[in-house]
């Protein structure tokens, strides 16, 4: 048992393990979709979300399986996180049939609606609302599930945030807004747009919990994420959590970074939140050196055979043009 | 046969439903005791309670979102949207999500919801409160937008939207909300995608859409006195539009005029009467079409000014007549 | 010098003695409207301030010319408060040429952008970020006004409420935001619509002040808002400021008023805000009963004759219809 | 002449405009050291600073507004809407606010501002990223809608569109940014509601829009080879829309085919088409109007699909060719 932190009851050393694995998936599949986008392999355009994987992955890991999420355009961490298969996320990117949207949505738009995968969302603020609708339904068929909703701090400057988490206050529905701080939009810093310390605290406008944890730690972000899952399941209403954390790419394929300072990189690069996990695990003695470098090896391979299955997957026929717009 | 109003058939299309399939829930602005801004919802929260006839605060992004995201996981929404004109602010659910969210996701998910909505001038209410955009939604693949102008398509038109898996935009006009029809009992459903023709003749065919159908009907009644038979078509659903009702009746009448109290510019006579120009219905044209729609002025308060912003009976005649008149003089 | 209550500096006894004058005019005008409604004789719809005059007269009474509003759909107390001629504005409901709008706009839009009314608005919420925007011109061009922006308890659950402050927060506009908290948006009642106890403390989401005021104390309101103009004028940006009050009416011309009891309207309307004052002015000797009366009286003698100027003024010609579109 | 971008053209424009005129400032998202989303405002930050080049937090419905107030209090902001798409949710201080308040005002009050976004497909950004919705706004009484094709056209009417004391939409479009022309390095002004002859020819004339402007050229270019002479209008502004530059060019050519990008089905397309077969235009026509535009189907991810969607140069060839084998008959 983990002696030097408080863990959500649910969390047990195999999962962490998981979690620890998970993070260096989302972290490869980020980092060669980089790699890709840079060498003109992928159309189209993509956020990635390294140096944010704990977020993703903590928020996740304390869900249960019928627990719902809502996604961003920096989606591929909760992807990933809430248990989408690499292959087809791989696929989408590179436009194949064999992709979560059958090549139709892309990196903005991966969704896997019947495993609870509400979608990513190329509009910011967009999943919001549709959270609240989700847990509308949770609520009204008692279906006992939880909405995890997904957005950014420059998300919670537009209207569409105000509008729903009213909805969800008055209405004590079982979402969980979790706003990952990254420090900027595009290029706006949370600073300049924002004239509040923490976006937590914009929980008092609606009468709910606001929580600020720490983005980079993905015990702080299980154990604060899984105290408001709890609310939320008890029919307590929604909380809002804010991870602060911190994106290590620009914002999209190309953005010269201009509204940042290498050393303001550098010192988050330090705070690494899966060395922080890897150390802790090593140090409570669940994994060795050579165990855990093992996990991140089997990481990069799932991801370079995805790539091959995504290469050796068909691409649509323009047949398939008109599919899939009306149900 | 029974006769209810167009407002009653609206409720009870919803009643009826909800009594069938415990799915379907309404949310929207003071649908609850107030009854919703025109009493459409009136006496429902009484019945069903108020977890099925949700009153919403005034935030109509959330509403549509909270709607979409109720349909993609399950629930039947019907959204009551206070009036048309807000569509403004619910638009980025209705547009980039709702109308989209099962393309981008390659044929996953579902959003089967109805936005029902009051839309039209005449009440005054001056030029945030009186438009009719149903354009704007024609324009938007996934959606599909329904349009009807009596109580009797009223009916059977809410029930298939209701029963569409897809995101419906279902126009209700204002001043049609009074006017009484036959009206079965019982559930019916009218085909998304059928047009109706409300009057047959054989000189001119007017496709009218809403209210207009009804002044066109007054112009028709009026013309016959001057011994001009005219056809009017209701389209009733603009997405799907059923072009062959519209081209059938075209190649018996040979001249064609379309009427909708929208603004012109823009509109959606545009789409319908180039649709038949490209159709095998051109060839049986004597006469170009004429469009009648509304000027191209927000709407006024005054009420003079505001009945001359909007097609009037007199100006369906004239376009009949300019339309009698001119022949199709080819130089070929 | 009034000595049981403290004013403003700005505020003379005879400023008191025009406000009370004022507050008739706003009740007169309004009562006359809603009888001509009940009649038949005005077209449209229109939304009466019967029983919140206090908030609009008190908070513009603070104002310099040179400042601004926007305004709402329950507009008139605000025009008649910053200004406006009621002829002009009963003509406007007639809607005949010699009104505000030459008869286009109506109730609803009733507006003297040169004096500084920017217009009631029928979009609720609509009007939020019009006023953010005449702040921008005032600090941009360094016109040294600040805009006072209404809008009702129901507006602040729209996403413009919240984009727009967020804006006004961050560039430190001279803008006060003024919520007339009349416990009910058409019907929506604030208790159920919100989940707290004042929208003034939706201020904690922009890091501004907050403050509630009690609506039918036109003194509460001037000092409240006076406070909150000081600060926008010097450049420390907006307030927002939350006048508690009622309507007595209904919330346009058709309402049952199912949404609320008897009595709740009863209590509220031994709150009569023109009767406060009118005990203020005659305890501290500065009205008599005679003189308070005559105002009364004089103010209802001004409704009536502008009853007369709009009847008597022409109605547009329908050749006028096209012409005010563009500039 | 000095070549430059469509891209430069749209910031030398502004750049000059905001050296004459201290009124004129931007404001929008990531439009000072980032540039903008497409780099069109890089460099400006810089030379005129926060204060007349404004980051915004991302509330497009802010942005909108408070453009708006700004206008009606004396400024003449250009706001940069990071892409069309999200129009959606400034619709309602855009059609409701800035279209109306000059009207509803009793001609009080103007709202001089310029909305410039980005708009189209190609870029792969998939259905929410690649939308051309200006039919929309083409709908609304008090706005104006421009779409410049050519860097020489976007200098003139943005100077136009800046000059203008109205709300004026100007579309630009994504993989235009990058195309190159002859463009004056002084200011000039090209007149909203002026459309262009980009190709004289005497068969049939193509209106087409924005990016479908070079297609058509490209298609005109092939079509010649084949001794088929095509006349490409560009209208530039949809509103005001220059009908009579079109009814000269059809009344040379007898044909008539209508190109955009945007989806067919309640296009602006059906509003060219039919203002044109209302016109005396009408008799000249020796086939019917042919419009050509996007498929009714969100724009998809994967590249193939995303061209599939859009008109295409053989999609105009062939629309230009059934246009040449279809004879107007007539049974009158
Ligand atoms: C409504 C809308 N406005 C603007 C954009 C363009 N855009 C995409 S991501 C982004 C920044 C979002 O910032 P944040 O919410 O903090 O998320 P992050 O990118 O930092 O993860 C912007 C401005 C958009 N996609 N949608
Ligand atoms: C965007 C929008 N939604 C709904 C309405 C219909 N409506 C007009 S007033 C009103 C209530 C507004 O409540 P509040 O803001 O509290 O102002 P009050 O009427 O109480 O003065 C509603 C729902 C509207 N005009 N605009
Ligand atoms: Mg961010
Ligand atoms: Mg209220």
């Amino acid at each position: 048992m983990i002696k030097t932190v408080k863990l959500p009851p649910q969390i047990t050393e195999e999962k962490l393990v998981d979690l620890y694995k998970d993070m260096w998936l989302i972290r490869y599949f980020d980092e060669k979709v980089d790699e890709f986008f840079a060498k003109g392999m992928i159309h189209g355009t993509t956020h990635l979300c390294v140096g944010q994987e704990a977020s993703a992955s903590g928020a996740c890991a304390v869900l249960e399986n019928k627990d719902k999420i809502t996604s961003t355009h920096r989606g591929h961490g909760h992807c990933i996180a809430k248990g989408a298969e690499v292959n087809k996320m791989m696929a989408e990117l590179f436009g194949r049939t064999t992709g979560y949207c059958k090549g139709k949505g892309g990196s903005m738009h991966i969704a896997d609606v019947d495993k609870g995968n509400l979608g990513a969302n190329g509009i910011v603020g967009g999943g919001i609302p549709l959270a609240v609708g989700a847990g509308l339904t949770s609520k009204m068929k008692e279906e006992g599930y939880v909405v995890l909703c997904f957005f950014g701090d420059g998300a919670s400057n537009e209207g569409s945030f105000h509008e729903a988490i009213n909805l969800a206050s008055i209405w004590d529905l079982p979402v969980v807004f979790i706003c990952e701080n990254n420090q900027y939009g595009m290029s706006g810093s949370v600073k300049e747009m924002v004239n509040i310390e923490n976006i937590a605290d914009r929980a008092a406008a609606y009468g709910i919990p606001g929580k600020v944890v720490d983005g980079n730690d993905i015990i702080d972000v299980m154990n604060g994420v899984n105290e408001a899952v709890e609310r939320a399941r008890n029919g307590q209403g929604p909380t809002i959590i804010e991870a602060k954390t911190y994106r290590w790419k620009g914002h999209s394929k190309s953005d010269a970074k201009k509204y940042r300072t290498r050393e303001e990189e550098k010192e988050w690069r330090e705070k690494d939140p899966i060395a922080r996990l890897r150390k802790l695990l090593i140090d409570e003695g669940i994994l060795t050196e050579e165990k855990a470098d093992q996990l991140k090896q089997e990481a990069k391979h799932e991801i370079e055979s995805s790539i091959e299955f995504a290469k050796n997957s068909p691409e649509p026929s323009v047949d398939e043009l008109m599919e899939d717009i009306y149900a | 046969m029974r006769e209810i109003t167009y407002l009653e058939a609206v409720r009870e299309a919803m009643s009826q439903e909800m009594r069938e399939n415990k799915d379907v829930f309404i949310l929207g602005e003071d649908i609850g005791v107030y009854g919703g801004a025109f009493g459409v919802t009136r006496g429902m929260i009484e019945e069903f309670g108020p977890e099925r006839v949700r009153n919403t605060p005034i935030s109509e992004s959330a509403i549509a979102g909270t709607a979409i995201g109720a349909a993609l996981t399950g629930m039947r929404p019907i959204l009551e949207l206070q009036f048309s004109d807000f569509i403004t602010i619910s638009m980025d659910q209705i547009v980039n999500q709702a109308a989209k969210l099962r393309y981008m996701y390659g044929g996953k998910g579902k959003v089967p919801m109805v936005l029902r909505t009051p839309a039209g001038s005449g009440t005054g209410a001056a030029a945030q409160h009186s438009q009719s955009l149903e354009a704007w939604m024609t324009h938007i693949p996934g959606l599909k937008v329904v349009q009807p102008s009596t109580a009797y398509d009223v009916k059977g038109l809410l029930k298939a939207a209701m029963d569409d898996d897809n995101p419906v935009i279902f126009y209700e006009h204002k001043l049609l909300y009074k006017t009484k029809g036959d009206v079965p009992e019982e559930q019916y459903s009218i085909p998304l995608g059928k047009a109706d023709i409300k009057r047959e003749g054989t000189d001119v065919t007017i496709v009218a859409t809403a209210i207009m159908v009804h002044k066109a009907l007054e112009a028709a009644a009026e013309l016959d006195k001057e011994g001009i038979s005219i056809e009017v078509v209701d389209p009733r659903t603009l997405v799907p539009l059923d072009t062959d009702t519209i081209v059938e009746s075209v190649k018996k009448t040979s001249r064609l005029v379309v009427v909708h109290e929208a603004v012109k510019r823009g509109g959606y006579g545009g789409e319908i009467a180039s649709a038949i120009a490209e159709s095998d219905a051109f060839d049986y044209l004597d006469a170009p079409i004429k469009r009648v729609g509304g000027k191209a002025v927000p709407i006024p308060y005054n009420p003079e000014l505001e009945k001359a912003a909007v097609p009037q009976v007199p100006d369906i005649i004239e376009a009949v007549k300019e339309t009698l008149n001119k022949r199709i003089t080819t130089h070929a």
